[in-house]
């Protein structure tokens, strides 16, 4: 390697980096500890050794060929399918919630603990015969004419590892089908994503085509170029800041009873912390 | 009182100005030194539409804002950061206001500092609500400031500052009209005996309250001129002329520091390299990250001798890339780091060259507002530094002069109707008399008559 | 079609890159040169919600755009600059959308020129529509591009540029699992195949059409890396794979030049100085002037080798400083007469020395991008030049040895999950086969099951 | 004076400092014309030599007490002072107004020439005993809380030159007086100006306000915070761009009966040119 046009500034530099720039994400880093040993964590894995509490391991490490392999050996000796789902698979999602949420846990620890997971539930719900139950349905797509989803996909997982159903309609979803699938599915809460000033503008016309069909479910609506002031100008809708926001506002129209009104006078409240957007 | 008045220049050279560095660096804030290295961004938001009508919108407003704003430092890895609340009359007029908006933001400051270590501090700025027609001393308006400033340096401010108004009547009307002598006399004179005023009663303040005096800026008169000069395509005020009133605010703006304040001054005195060069005190600058509130002709020069960086004014909404505290922040801190990598590797002064180079010579606003030309105006006001009148004049003269050597030497080209304002203004500026007396008195018989709130008494003349 | 891979570096040494300059510059639009010696600003604004509804409505927003840039670049005095169109889908979709909205574009260009001399050119962007699982090849939506660039290239735009979303399905997924082996062969094999398909024909139309065939950018996929990383307060993507996925992206984005692009690359591609290290061709860049857009931590290294200075995209809306177009377009603008400052006066290289530090070790992805690592990168490209797998790892590679070396000498800290990650990273991609067709196998095998909207045939594999 | 620290920066900048910086206002400037001269102006003054040129130029030049001298003794010689005022000060009026929007003339240009013609024609009413016709009265008013008047001032002034009675409030004004002297006045036009986003607020008052006293004349907002957007959330508003708008608006108003609603949908077309947020 040739020396670097910047190497003749190597002495000036380094002793006072931190006038420059803080790497503030390694200077509050605290010590390291096994995920299962953080204190909240012990709280919600299983406590006693055996089959649940190594079940729920393999969930918390996102470790699906090990999840899906102890899942079928627990079944095989005759382990209740619902409980296995209830009391080992959902435990270790809810430690790896906890853990993403107090930021020692990342995107890709939670993405594949929800690939795992949800793997398992479908072995067991396959030997019960019938889907598991969900606390309630809540229909996500990315709107017409825009083809970015990865936002998307992000409020799909928290909800799966909130234990809601999903129903994952796409992305570049056309308004048409979004009545439809409401119709069908009756989801407690949609969420419409959009990345462009020109697409964001689908939230009126979906709100419209559900008035129009008799539907008032809530919508949430955010994504890249959008903004609370423009998703505000229409009824039924109000404004997603984060996507692991999402079981929260759930949980608020479901156990609460709260309407789109009461989640955009009361976002933060709801999701538990301060957000800029919505104070 | 009698002031300290500036008789020589605490800068030995033009070349010992450079950002981030002064002569008197001032602590503040958790860990914050001003003009003692390092360049901070300042960040300004104005309050939401709306929060004006509550106390309690004021508040979650102000909280908003220095959320927003202290979220992005910790993202960006910014080392330092100061907030600026430029108060709306509705903060200023009361006392609760002042105490709860303060309080708020600095609360939101302090757990930046006690989370990620960085420095901060919080500017006030109390609104000028005084009307000189209504009086400029001892009415409603000057004591409910008095008690917005205690209130301020009471629940968190860092320190404190103002834009004061004297004289702004009668530098409107010259401005509007090229009447140059309404100009001196505005700035030079009723400005500068107007800041005496306030400035003694906020730096006693200050200090009774153990918080930094900060500075002020000629924002209503020489800002109005630079505002109303506009652009290179814009027809109406003579951007000769608007040089020439930058020259004056320069002598003026200075006064704050004659009377104890000790910078970083006001963001928008674009007069702040004049009062550095002679002070050495830290000023606060404005220029290509402030385009959100308006557009100069000096976005990089403004930056070549500046030790605090900021946005001047953002509405507080959501762009694609966040809430505008945050995004306008970001762009100043990457200015900051900019300047302050420069400081460690040594390339600064070419850093402060470049700038200054950039700007000199698109506009004669920018010839005597490059740090050098500064430096020369800063002595023309030293030399006649204990008559403001004097020395108001003189800066004023010798912008002329800078301004003609470069159109000699053929740096930059004047329209015609810079020209011609340029040689009459020198003219009008020759023909005055050398003592202030009698200058006051001919300006209060001819600008007493043409400009109706214009009272000489509330300046005690 | 057999491509000229590039196998040497058009530089002979690091320290011959920096900002404006380039050993191929290109010509353009109304007395335009980029990459010949000036820095030229890149203004760009979102089309109003709502004025996609109708035709009149795109045509309308995208001359009231124009307008105010326009103005601004007037009133300020800048030499030079350039508008990019971006288009959103109903611009695209639609030959008459993508014929009025250019051309009323380079109208009001056109009138800057004819009235002022300001140099001028126009950066026509088309959509890229297409859907993987609906095909990437001759559908529809591939067809109607190709129309748009017509429209384009036949109204007035000076040149053409896309941002490919070949490989995106499977990027996307390896970005959110960390499945790098997925981020390999989305970026380097997938987005590289496609982007040979995509620039063959935008050559060809450009030829045909007296148009320059621009750049393109992985913003499809290494920043969809980059935004998901976020702030050094973000939890969700790690930053030393998005530093990783970016040095592949240098491999892909090269492609479009190899297909006979001559540059301006686009904007949002992080990894144009890894580009411009081999090719030496004219790159557009975003960083401190482009926070209205998004946060990214190399808001001045971004600038450190540019020609081409941008603002990502605004709201076109009104700020205190005016219509959005006009106030971004000033930051840019003071940005790029910094620059060309520098360049005249001889602090170029001070200036982009300058910019790199600013940013190199406040991130991992600055590590990386820092233009004397970029060279470096571009060196284990070209050097496996002809092979896109072999020279996408090669990057990958040198990446992570560059980011190491870093961390040995003590001048960046990494978290432990950066730390984690980077290192099983290079086992990973230590262990992959050497054959690119063995490489694929397994990958098509892997994530055809994995990602359902993946479709090997749309790449002919 | 000590040489300069950027001097040594001098051979190697000004070759080619249009490369950083292009003074367009110098590069595209016209040949230097006596004001008499311009080809419009010809066809605005009186043609023939006597008092009325010989007025009209003093008003063209800004030169307040030649134009009271000459108006004074124009009087005394018998001339008929709305003859003077129509066909002499206000044509010197009309050119000065002429070469400002080509842009030969500036503001100070206007503001003195604004000033004798004041005078002259208040010189004239004394004469007559009472107030000239203007063609009809526009009101004009910097909102409650902003201290800042200078554009309000512009307006006024551009106001009279064009024939127009401004009814000046001030700065500051409460929006208790403003629906007072509105139905005082009867004015066809308001303009409220405000520099501030805390004080643009008071639009929606005094709409409000106004609207309450059954009041509905057409309001131009503007000033230097103020934003399209949130002007035209009241109704009876417009927004201003330009202090020297006003007078083609109220032509649109006064001439043509349009409405605010007209004057949003038509700016460009009334204030003849095009502008960027209204377009
Ligand atoms: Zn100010
Ligand atoms: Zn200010
Ligand atoms: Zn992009």
């Amino acid at each position: 390697m040739s020396e670097s046009p910047l190497a003749k500034y190597n002495d000036l530099i380094f002793d006072n980096y931190e006038d420059i720039a803080v790497r503030y994400n390694v200077k509050i880093e605290g010590p390291a500890l096994k995920p299962e040993d953080d204190p909240e964590v012990v709280e919600i894995l299983p406590k006693e050794e055996g089959v649940k509490r190594s079940l729920a391991l393999t969930v918390l490490y996102g470790d699906k060929d090990e999840c899906d392999a102890q899942v079928e050996k627990a079944l095989e000796a005759g382990e209740d399918p619902i409980d296995l789902i209830n009391n080992a698979l959902m435990k270790g999602m809810d430690g790896v919630s906890a853990l993403y949420t107090k930021g020692e846990f990342f995107l890709p620890d939670l993405m594949l603990a929800g690939d795992a997971m949800m793997s398992g539930v479908a072995i067991c719900e396959d030997k019960l015969g019938h889907k598991s139950e969900t606390k309630a349905p809540v229909m996500t797509f990315a709107v017409e004419g825009d083809p970015h989803d990865i936002g998307k996909n992000l409020i799909v997982m928290f909800l799966n590892a909130n234990g809601y159903g999903a129903i994952d309609l796409g992305r570049d979803v056309p308004t048409a089908e979004v009545v439809k699938q409401a119709q069908e599915n009756k989801p407690v809460l949609m969420t419409a994503t959009a990345l462009m000033t020109t697409t964001m503008t689908e939230f009126s016309k979906i709100v419209a085509a559900l008035q129009e069909a008799g539907i008032d479910t809530p919508i949430g609506c955010g994504g890249g170029a959008v903004r609370r002031d423009f998703v505000e100008e229409s009824p039924q809708t109000f404004y997603g800041v984060e996507a692991y926001h999402v079981p929260k506002l759930a949980d608020a129209i479901v156990d609460d009873g709260k309407t789109w009104e009461d989640i955009r006078n009361e976002y933060s409240d709801i999701v538990g912390e301060y957000v800029a957007a919505y104070s | 009182m009698v002031l300290k008045r500036f008789t020589k220049m605490e800068n030995a050279s033009a070349d010992e100005m450079v950002f981030g560095q002064t002569k008197h660096p001032v602590k503040m804030g958790l860990d914050q030194v001003m003009g003692g290295g390092d360049v901070v961004p300042n960040i300004k938001v104005a309050p939401a539409e709306g929060s004006e009508e509550s106390i309690d919108g004021l508040e979650a407003t102000s909280k908003n804002i220095a959320f927003a704003a202290c979220e992005r430092a910790a993202a960006i890895g910014l080392p330092a950061m100061q907030i600026e609340t430029e108060h709306v009359q509705q903060q200023s007029i009361s006392r609760e206001a002042s105490e709860r908006c303060t309080a708020v933001t600095f609360e939101e400051l302090e757990k930046l500092h006690d989370k990620f270590g960085a420095k901060v501090s919080l500017m006030s700025t109390v609104a000028d609500m005084r009307e000189e027609e209504n009086g400029l001393r001892g009415s409603e308006f000057d004591i409910a400031m008095d008690e917005s400033f205690e209130a301020c340096a009471q629940n968190g401010a860092s320190m404190l500052c103002i834009e004061t108004i004297g004289g702004k009547v009668v530098s409107d009307y010259g401005i509007s009209r090229g009447d140059v002598r309404a100009i001196l006399y505005g700035i030079g004179v009723l400005g500068s005996i107007d800041m005496e005023y306030m400035w003694t009663k906020i730096v006693d303040i200050a200090k009774r309250n153990n918080v930094v005096p900060g500075g002020d800026t000629d924002c209503a008169q020489a800002n109005t001129a630079m505002f109303l000069a506009g652009g290179l395509t814009s027809k109406n005020v003579s951007h000769t002329i608007a040089a020439v009133a930058r020259a004056i605010a320069g002598a003026r703006s200075l006064v704050a520091i004659e009377c104890g304040a000790q910078g970083p001054t006001k963001d928008c005195g674009y007069e702040n390299p004049i009062v550095k060069s002679i002070a050495s005190v830290p000023i606060c600058a404005e220029g290509k990250n402030a385009t959100c509130a308006h557009s100069d002709l000096m976005g990089n020069l403004a930056a070549a001798v500046c030790d605090v960086w900021s946005n001047e004014s953002v509405y507080n909404r959501e762009e694609m890339g966040g809430p505008t505290p945050g995004v306008w922040l970001q762009s100043l801190g990457c200015e900051c780091a900019l300047m302050n990598t420069a400081t460690q590797i040594g390339t600064n002064k070419q850093l402060r060259d470049t700038y200054a180079l950039a700007d000199k010579y698109r506009d004669p606003q920018g010839v005597i507002l490059s740090y050098d030309n500064a430096y020369e105006i800063g002595k023309a006001i030293t030399a006649e530094g204990e008559d403001i009148y004097l020395r108001s004049r003189a800066a004023a003269l010798k912008a002329i002069e800078l301004i003609n050597d470069a159109v000699d030497q053929n740096r930059i080209l004047l329209t015609r109707f810079e020209r011609d304002t340029l040689d009459s203004t020198l003219k009008t500026y020759e023909q005055l008399p050398d003592d202030k007396d009698k200058f006051i008195k001919t300006c209060i018989k001819r600008y007493g008559r043409k400009v109706k709130e214009h009272d000489p008494s509330q300046y005690e003349l």
